[in-house]
């Protein structure tokens, strides 16, 4: 357990909801360390977007507390929380010049226009934006604009930086170069981070950790390997990668049955007639027939997706289909899951 | 469709073309055209002392519709734009759709009937046409501003100055008010154009000194045709004046988000 | 704000309230507010007869207008929309522009002209008046029709369309009519609420008999103030239906897209 | 060589400019097949809307020939190419109902109201919107609005599907889900489809072949493996998958000289001192050094990116940073590419 003081941000049993709602965030609490990149998943309307306008100080939670700094917020207002946000639309100030846009800051904090020209100067040389210093935001493209916007939440030494859905308004391919870019500059930084999005590629790939929301909680918070191998329950399983979830019930003691036909496991050490979600993750399907038929089945592919380094496939055995992942080439006729790929999750969200 | 259009800019512009010419034509009686060329018309008009007081009159009014307007204008703009509650947004509305919903005339009376009473005896002042002309145009200030503060997203540029550090006052200087300079300035040329031009109100609240230009004009038109179209071709000018400039200072996108040209 | 909204309104309305109590009062005579209560004042005005030709006059203009702005101005706006070229575009912005750049006075000079000369000696009829109101309500349906078009994609709407297998009429009638519903509704009110108001055309180019109702109106302003505020009240009330039922109508988007309410 | 009349769409020497720019496409041959979906990809402004345009009737080529069916399309105008498009943003009819927005083709091919219903719920039955026949486009959401364009798209049985970027309003869980929806139903109708998209996953995952375009000239056509494994140019390897790329300079029958280093290849056949472009797939990393220590590197992992069942990482060795995917956990410090994943290419665009 980490204690308070490790903690860039911490939030301690906060709940919102809007006026007249059910909508918003229940007994939240989450801790962002020092310098560690956070990343908030949940689907529309889970309530990431609510969490951070609490960090932020926009809205009031009406329970709980939310510490920055070690300090508690409740009394400090947004303009003091020292907290740099970067949103969706960018929301840079139109009138101002990119270094303007980056110099704000400074200029409110009493910096003299040389002294904060040069450090503005020198933060957009880190976004490789220093020869777009003088334009206009309306002349910058949607990722340098950006930039402009990470450099301007950045330029003031925050003590913490929130990202909400930054990466959503950008194209595919700019999108996975700006996850880089991002992360380095939090690197660099040293920064703790909030990234909300809904995306969870782009949370597995960037964060240090991940916390996944669902209907105003947090269900699960863990590092992105962990998450991803062992989901705390069955819809977490499916929002976080791909995946093949089944319902099932425990048969024995190292045995479940789901429509596909009666799975080996390894010892699961549940009670035999207890409902269950099964999971196994496309890259864990073999190919071929395992020795003496454990879990193997026979069928056809029905859709080979091509993805570059790898194929992922539907291959369709009696009256289910299943999704794998594989780099051979090939007709596959025959797959199987290895039994430490089959893994038992409690039946729907409650709980681990 | 270019046969439509083109009959109706030939009908929208005929009488404003024949105006031209008659207002250097030397007689014009019973005529499709005047006869003559002569520049007169325009000399007498300005040697008109009753016209030479109007038209200062006019700027005058029109000068402080335009200041009062903006220092009004900008934080009801403001407030209508950041108002969460419905309650706010139905009252702008009603703001909006005065200038349509109620006749000048109606308003027009209103004011005789407030300013004519003991208490306020002002009618005749030209405090009182300012402010008529003010009820009359701050609705099409307020909706050029209101709905360039959302095509800025105005908002979400607050949020983030407030977050980079800026108390309120900051951030209606720093930011709100140096987004806002070209929609305020093409709002500000649009209520100038619509004042200069304004006549039913001004008719009827106007005292004899403090009759704006249209007032003035609309008895030449009982005198001799030449005069009367010099004259017009004169608030014409100023009215076209005004609104070209406004045109020319309109953000490109106005054709999306209301009458801001 | 909330101070300076407050106060706007107050000062908005408090006119418009005057002519009310006005209009059911008994004897008002330089005092702030008049004594008794009646419904006298509204009966006289129904009884009069050029106020009750003026109203009827009134509501054809009126409906006229409607009916050949809906006819000229859906063709009109389609044809400004899907423009190509530069020239329609900044053709259609000096359309716009009109009603603010050019003061209906200086348009009703130039019908003067154009109607009284021998070749057409139509001033004072019927028609020459709903072409007056044409010309100036005709902007603001375009701006409403255009404004939706571009809001609703319609271009995008009839390339599918087209790709379907309609041709140009079958897309009019069956994807560019439907769509307009809403907003030539909406426009359409607008306008009836521009006509009714109108004043300082209607003034200068009507004839005796053909005399719309603000017309009539201005001369009832000379007389008892309670028959004034009876009459404008009149007035008031049949501006605020069409605009009320042409708020009601609008799109939800109206905001962004223009004074469509 | 498929002849004419295989192709459903062929385009011979297709041409067109934008009047006044140099802006179109030039001199285009491409054959849409019988049944196939062809991906037509490429940056934005690379042309491959204007030849959707072209195909549709929309645009005229300033020379060349559009074939559709076996027949010179020149004089045939839109409403009769019987070519049922998909647009970004869908373009449904706003005040149809779902089922008339679907009907409305049929309206124009005179069919009877009771039939054309009927038609029309069995398409919106296909596509899963069965529930949703009487909904207004504004009731519904942004994939259920694409389904009923599709479904509008195909009720008509038109000769051909043009789908222009259909998936880019859509967000990211959301995209993938509507991939295989199109493949499904262009499959089940067996109808030539072409699909303009400027995501290249996109294209290799959905595509029967994909044609990349650059500044209006087709580069390169052919299957997503064929595309991928033996791109025509260094642009084409740089734009479709990752890929690591350097300018080579060649020293032997069987060597190259990269910044990297001196890297072994399969005999290539070029001249010595012959400038080409390297190219090495991530995946093509091995971790660990090679026997006798060929084509090896030491480093470190500079940027390591979990994406569920593989990782992608950043090995930096001397000054360069390389880009490598594995599905092994743990720390790398050596890597090595076997010979016959370094790729020989022509220098920058001029041709195979």
């Amino acid at each position: 357990m980490t204690t308070r003081a490790e903690y860039a941000i911490a939030l301690e049993g906060v709940s919102f909801s809007y006026p007249g709602t059910d909508v918003g965030v229940h007994e939240v609490d989450l801790g962002i360390r020092r310098g560690e990149l956070l990343a908030v998943i949940g689907s529309s309307g889970c309530g990431k977007s609510t969490l951070m306008k609490i960090i932020a100080g926009f809205l009031t939670p009406s329970k709980g507390r939310v510490i920055i700094g070690g300090r508690d917020a409740a009394d400090i207002p947004p303009r003091s929380r020292n907290v740099g946000l970067v949103f969706q639309t960018y929301a840079l100030f139109p009138h101002m010049a990119a270094w303007e846009n980056v110099a704000y800051p400074l200029k409110l904090r009493g910096q003299h226009r040389n002294t904060r020209r040069a450090t503005a100067l020198k933060m957009l040389e880190r976004v490789g934006l220093i020869t777009q210093a003088e334009k206009l935001p309306s002349q910058l493209s949607g990722g340098q604009q950006q930039r402009v916007a990470l450099a301007r939440a950045l330029v003031f030494e925050p003590q913490a930086l929130l990202l909400d859905e930054p990466l959503s308004a950008l194209d595919a391919a700019l999108r996975v170069e700006m996850r880089d870019e991002i992360q380095r500059l939090q690197r660099d930084h040293g920064i703790a981070t909030v990234h909300i999005t809904h995306d969870q590629e782009e949370a597995l790939s960037m964060a240090d950790r991940v916390a996944v929301m669902q209907n105003g909680r947090i269900v699960q918070v863990g590092e992105p390997r962990e998450i991803y191998a062992r989901p705390a329950n069955r819809d977490v399983a499916g929002f976080v990668g791909h995946a093949n979830l089944w319902s099932g019930r425990i048969t024995g003691p190292r045995m479940v049955e789901t429509k596909l036909g009666s799975l080996t496991t390894e010892p699961h050490g549940r009670a035999a007639g207890e409902t269950v979600a099964v999971l196994v993750r496309p890259e864990q399907v073999r190919i071929g027939v395992a020795p003496e038929n454990m879990n193997s089945f026979a069928g056809v592919v029905t859709r080979d997706r091509f993805l570059g380094s790898f194929r992922r496939f539907d291959f369709r055995c009696a009256e289910v289909t299943l999704l794998g992942e594989t780099s051979e080439a090939g007709e596959i006729v025959a797959i199987h899951i290895p039994p430490n790929s089959v893994q038992i999750l409690p039946d729907r969200t409650n709980a681990t | 469709m270019a046969v439509v259009t083109t009959l109706y800019l030939v009908y929208l512009f005929t009488p404003i073309v024949l105006l031209f010419i008659g207002s250097f034509g030397g007689t014009w009686f019973n005529t499709l055209l005047p006869s003559g060329f002569t520049a007169d018309w325009y000399l007498q008009v300005a040697s008109d002392g009753s016209f030479r007081r109007a038209f200062w009159t006019s700027l005058k009014v029109c000068l402080l519709t335009c200041v009062i307007g903006a220092v009004v204008g900008t934080p009801l703009a403001y407030a209508i734009y950041r108002a969460a509650s419905q309650k706010v947004r139905a009252a702008s509305r009603i703001v909006y759709l005065l200038p349509i919903a109620v006749p000048p005339l109606v308003l027009a009376f209103g004011f005789i009937l407030v300013f004519s009473s003991n208490e306020l005896p002002f009618l005749g002042s030209l405090w009182v046409l300012v402010g008529g002309h003010l009820v009359l145009t701050l609705p099409y200030l307020l909706h050029t501003l209101v709905g360039d503060m959302r095509h800025l997203r105005l908002a979400e540029q607050e949020l983030a100055a407030e977050s980079l550090g800026a108390g309120f006052f900051t951030r209606f200087r720093d930011v709100v008010l140096p987004s806002l300079r070209q929609s305020l300035a093409s709002g500000l040329i649009m209520v100038a154009a619509l004042s200069i031009g304004e006549f039913q109100l001004s008719n009827l609240v106007a005292g004899f000194l403090t009759r704006p230009y249209p007032v003035v004009l609309l008895q030449a038109f009982y005198g001799a045709t030449g005069f009367a179209c010099a004259a017009t071709v004169v608030l014409l000018v100023l009215a076209l004046a005004a609104s070209g400039a406004g045109a020319l200072t309109a953000r490109g996108a106005q054709d999306v988000h209301g009458f801001s040209a």
